[in-house]
């Protein structure tokens, strides 16, 4: 009874910052000191729908952008992390360690020099320019993540598919992929959302023309529309809840949390 | 059984990283034979076995399975089956579909497959099981579907890579009892890799011993215990007795006296053994022969027999191993009987012959 | 010799974009398409200790914010830590999963409910209420990596010192401090970079008035001053060395990359 | 060893959950006894010893120590000692300060630190290892340590939790010599958890087996082999023979024939057990008595025993153990000798012996 009040009260900690977040969506005026508003309103949701406030936009080029840097993480990702979680050879353990670097460098210090490549290549302000600096944070993720899905997986189970017939091909379609799918899963959701809530490459690198969630959002907030700012916000973290909830089903796993629960 | 050849091992060599796993191993193994692998952890049979099984590749020498060369020969087409310690059943297949697995990697049709599996599944005393999940099945069920899964593609050989180990010791017995069962309705040839020298005696026709990589001794179990080729084989079969003696045609001259043996030692210096539980402790000098004066130093109940130090009057240390009804008292004075057909020479050794990596003892 | 130099080459890779940094902050005057500059100076670097460019400012205010943001974190991180790392409870893999949501979700979806609290308590533009918000990554971040340095820690360890005459104080300090000290300090070097590195919340919340790197680092940035800018940069990644530095030393310690090697 | 009553467990209980994971315990151990905790896994023997060392706090019941309660003095000041299965080695800490590490936390000074440090890693034959890294210790050698870490700080007790089961086979035996003399050496009282019987019965001077929480039998090693409680028991100790008998004073009648027993059964049907090791095979009727004429089924050969399967002409089964060098044809024909002061019987249970959790077989 105690430990239910206990985790009612945690997760209700970590959900409070959103409810204010619900109430100023349809609330037509919230001022302080009033607990509830007075009036409540659906027109910040349908103005979201609207092209001038370019959340369609900004949601459909997020979309497009994380997904890309998802998949090219994942083509690059699967055969280093195999690499890295499988073989063993010297230096192994300096480059997972040097796969940190994006991850705990700031994007602002690194972004100097990305913009001088890009714009001598002419993708600074262009989509696949974004998508190019997006891989930046999700490459080294998704290896660090397969890597230590593939550290758990038994290279018996391939061995024991070829003896029982299975060419190369099988044992990869019908073994090793199943097998690792829980982890690459959970990873590529968990990348998806990196890309998807980056701010300062798209700030920078997009020079404005490109359009993600995040910017729109951003631009938002300095201005003074709270209702429409909450509404968008909310749009926004429509992923991460789309993660909780296959992280939550694939909870009994220990694959799929293994590489994400240390994070 | 019929004639040796029909899988053979010629001059096999695997070396990691330049050290030779296994090192120039010539072994002939007949159709339905049940050959053991035995050796300390380290001395490379499993690596054999993964050689014949085609998921490593040799440095060196040829793997042949009825006449034909199988060392360019990928694993999926050797018809060789592989049994690991883990059982390794596939999670995110159910037992029928793990069983099925081969069939299906075949092309089998799906009504092929279905009988076959529930075929195999009765077999491993698994009626009923095909729809479970693996994560359901105890460590002895897992290890039978592993085998059905194995069994069902019909190999010429079966491999199985320390199969009982991962078991309780109580599971152990009855899974020797079906293998041993499985082997003989079948047929197929066996190859066993195990550290246990107690399971290769219960499983075995012939057991090829490996120390560091090379073959030992190549022989039945009853062999091993009775004719060990040197010091170091014996004593991993838990040979405890070893004392220098010089002989002169059958007789031994021992430090504690003369006896008489069946074997036909090198003249003078020579090693003898003969192992605990051959030696018969009696109160009375009833026969003449092979008698030994001793003093029971030690008394040590195992439960199932009592181990006894002895010693003569001359120091000579024996070991013997008794039925538990018979009780001796330390101090209590004997005649050790030394029978002539258990005593076992070799020539002394002239290098220390303890291999490497240290035996297991034989744990009675 | 291939592996050294794939080695070598990966690692190229990934300090790559730090090199032209180096070489701007040293170059007076670079333009394309010059390989090199043509004149080197110090005078970035000598900039960077002058009031004026308020690195000198920026940089203290960083260190004071990170640290007790880390601070904070470890305190409330340990207990919990050990909480859901060695207890069993129903609700804990939900609790695991919900300390997720500050990762997963941008803090500009937060934000305007933070803000709306802060300003309300007076915090809004002050130090420390940077600190606070600074404590919504690293608390569950801390909480997250400390349970699973724990999750590997025998218990055994303290049960066999108090049979060896040690009281749970002794215990505490003798046996499981020292024992998990690696992955402490490895995840509280982390939530220090995590803080050091953090731009939206500090940009928001500090309103301008609290400037910690990141922020005159964005500022420089949208500047045209490259070479100056460059010196910000590299001074920003110098806790992100100090981080390599101590986790390539605790290289062969697993319990200290465990919990960051999967991140 | 002295009177009983040193240590005593009184109506020990301990639950999880509301399940009983150590159930009315009552246990008296002599001051300089061994003792061991025997049973399967999960039957609570670990929990009793964790309530003995102070770690778990029992639901119910009282420990004492020479009539001291211990119920609320904290593991730090019971005097008694725990060596765990994985040895536990602080990694932070070298071998001596690991052994130190009681002495310090007493505030013993330096030099009776390093004194007792290196008197004690004598004793376990590692002198000169005070400055290594356990890290850098084999699995004996970190086990040793343990024992000397325990042994340092003269407890009255010292508690051992399956000391051996991470160690390969062929050290087992030689931990178990020394663990016996250091006992001796110290006279310390010592318990045992153990699920392997024959660990037990060398090492205690008697053995306390639990099922399911309970005590079932605290015996002698030799009496719980020859006098179990009842059938559940002498299946624990490899008892494989268990047949059904009409007794009539010292007579027993079974399906093969009737056989004399010292034991003094109840009269009426009483189920009667012979230990495998006991029973005789002779080719020819010598003696009258206790013969039963049988037909060998089976012969396994496990090395140092032959294991043969006997059938009487009514159809009873018998196994028999005999030495290898007795060599029986499957087929033939021959007496066997069940001794008077072998037979065991107990009346037939009403309700079903077997425990819960199945027994470790006796594996020879």
């Amino acid at each position: 009874m105690t430990r239910k009040v206990v985790l009612t009260l945690i997760i209700g900690v970590l959900f409070l910052p959103f409810l204010p977040l619900l109430i100023w969506s349809f609330a037509q005026g919230w001022y302080f000191p009033q607990l509830l508003p007075e009036q409540w309103t659906v027109a910040h949701w349908q103005a979201i729908f609207t092209t001038s406030t370019k959340v369609g936009q900004g949601f459909v080029q997020s979309l497009a952008i994380a997904s890309l840097a998802t998949m090219l993480a994942l083509v690059v990702g699967l055969p280093a992390g195999r690499a890295l979680g499988l073989m063993e050879f010297p230096g192994k353990g300096a480059i997972k360690l040097f796969l940190l670097l994006p991850i705990i460098v700031s994007p602002l210090a690194t972004l100097m020099g990305i913009q001088f490549v890009l714009i001598r290549l002419g993708l600074s302000g262009t989509l696949l320019g974004v998508v190019l600096v997006h891989l930046l944070p999700t490459i080294p993720y998704m290896t660090l993540v397969l890597s230590s899905v593939y550290a758990n997986f038994d290279l018996g189970y391939e061995a024991q598919a070829r003896t029982l017939g299975a060419s190369p091909m099988q044992v990869l379609s019908q073994v090793t992929l199943p097998l690792i799918a829980p982890g690459v899963v959970g990873g590529a959701l968990f990348a998806f959302l990196i890309s998807w809530n980056e701010f300062l490459l798209t700030f920078f690198v997009g020079s404005g023309r490109v359009l993600t969630l995040p910017m729109v959002l951003f631009t938002s907030l300095q201005g003074g529309n709270t209702g429409l700012t909450a509404a968008i916000a909310i749009t926004s973290i429509l992923p991460a809840l789309v993660f909780l909830l296959f992280s939550s089903r694939a909870l009994s796993d220990d694959a799929a949390i293994g590489g994400l629960g240390d994070v | 059984m019929s004639e040796l050849g029909y899988l053979s091992l010629q001059q096999l060599t695997k070396r990691f990283r330049g050290i030779p796993a296994v090192n120039d191993v010539w072994l002939e193994i007949a159709a339905g034979e049940r050959l053991s692998l035995l050796g300390p952890s380290g001395c490379g049979k499993s690596t054999t076995l993964q050689l014949i099984a085609g998921i490593l590749r040799p440095d060196q020498g040829q793997i042949t399975l009825q006449g034909r060369g199988l060392n360019r020969v990928p694993p999926e087409r050797r018809e060789i089956a592989l049994v690991l310690q883990k059982g390794l059943l596939f999670p995110h297949l159910s037992v029928g579909e793990n069983v099925a697995f081969g069939l299906k990697m075949r092309g089998e049709s799906r009504a092929e497959r279905e009988a076959r599996t529930l075929a195999l599944l009765d077999q491993v005393q698994l009626t009923g099981f095909e729809d479970r999940q693996p994560a359901e099945l105890s460590g002895g069920q897992a290890q039978r579907v592993a085998l059905a899964r194995s069994l069902v593609i019909c190999p010429k050989v079966l491999l199985l890579d320390e199969p009982l180990s991962a078991l309780d010791a109580n599971l152990r017995g009855d899974m020797q009892t079906l293998i041993l069962r499985l082997q003989e309705e079948t047929g197929v040839t066996m190859v066993i890799v195990t550290h246990d020298q107690s399971e290769a005696v219960v499983m075995s026709h012939r057991i090829a011993l490996m120390f560091d990589g090379c073959l030992r001794q190549v022989e039945t179990p009853e062999g091993l215990y009775q004719r060990p080729s040197d010091a170091s084989v014996a004593r991993f079969f838990g040979g405890v007795n070893f004392f220098t003696a010089a002989a002169d045609h059958h007789r031994l001259t021992l430090a504690g006296g003369d006896v008489l043996t069946t074997d036909f030692p090198q003249q003078g210096a020579v090693q003898v053994t003969i192992r605990p539980e051959c030696i018969h402790l009696l109160a009375d000098q009833i026969c003449g022969t092979n008698l030994l004066p001793v003093t029971v130093c030690q008394n040590r109940f195992t439960g199932t027999q009592r181990h006894l130090s002895l010693q003569t009057p001359a120091g000579l240390e024996l070991q013997a191993w008794v039925p538990p009804s018979q009780n001796w008292a330390i101090g209590q004075t004997a005649f050790a009987h030394l029978p002539p057909d258990a005593l076992w020479s070799f020539p002394t050794p002239t290098v220390p012959a303890p291999p490497h990596s240290e035996p297991k003892a034989l744990s009675p």
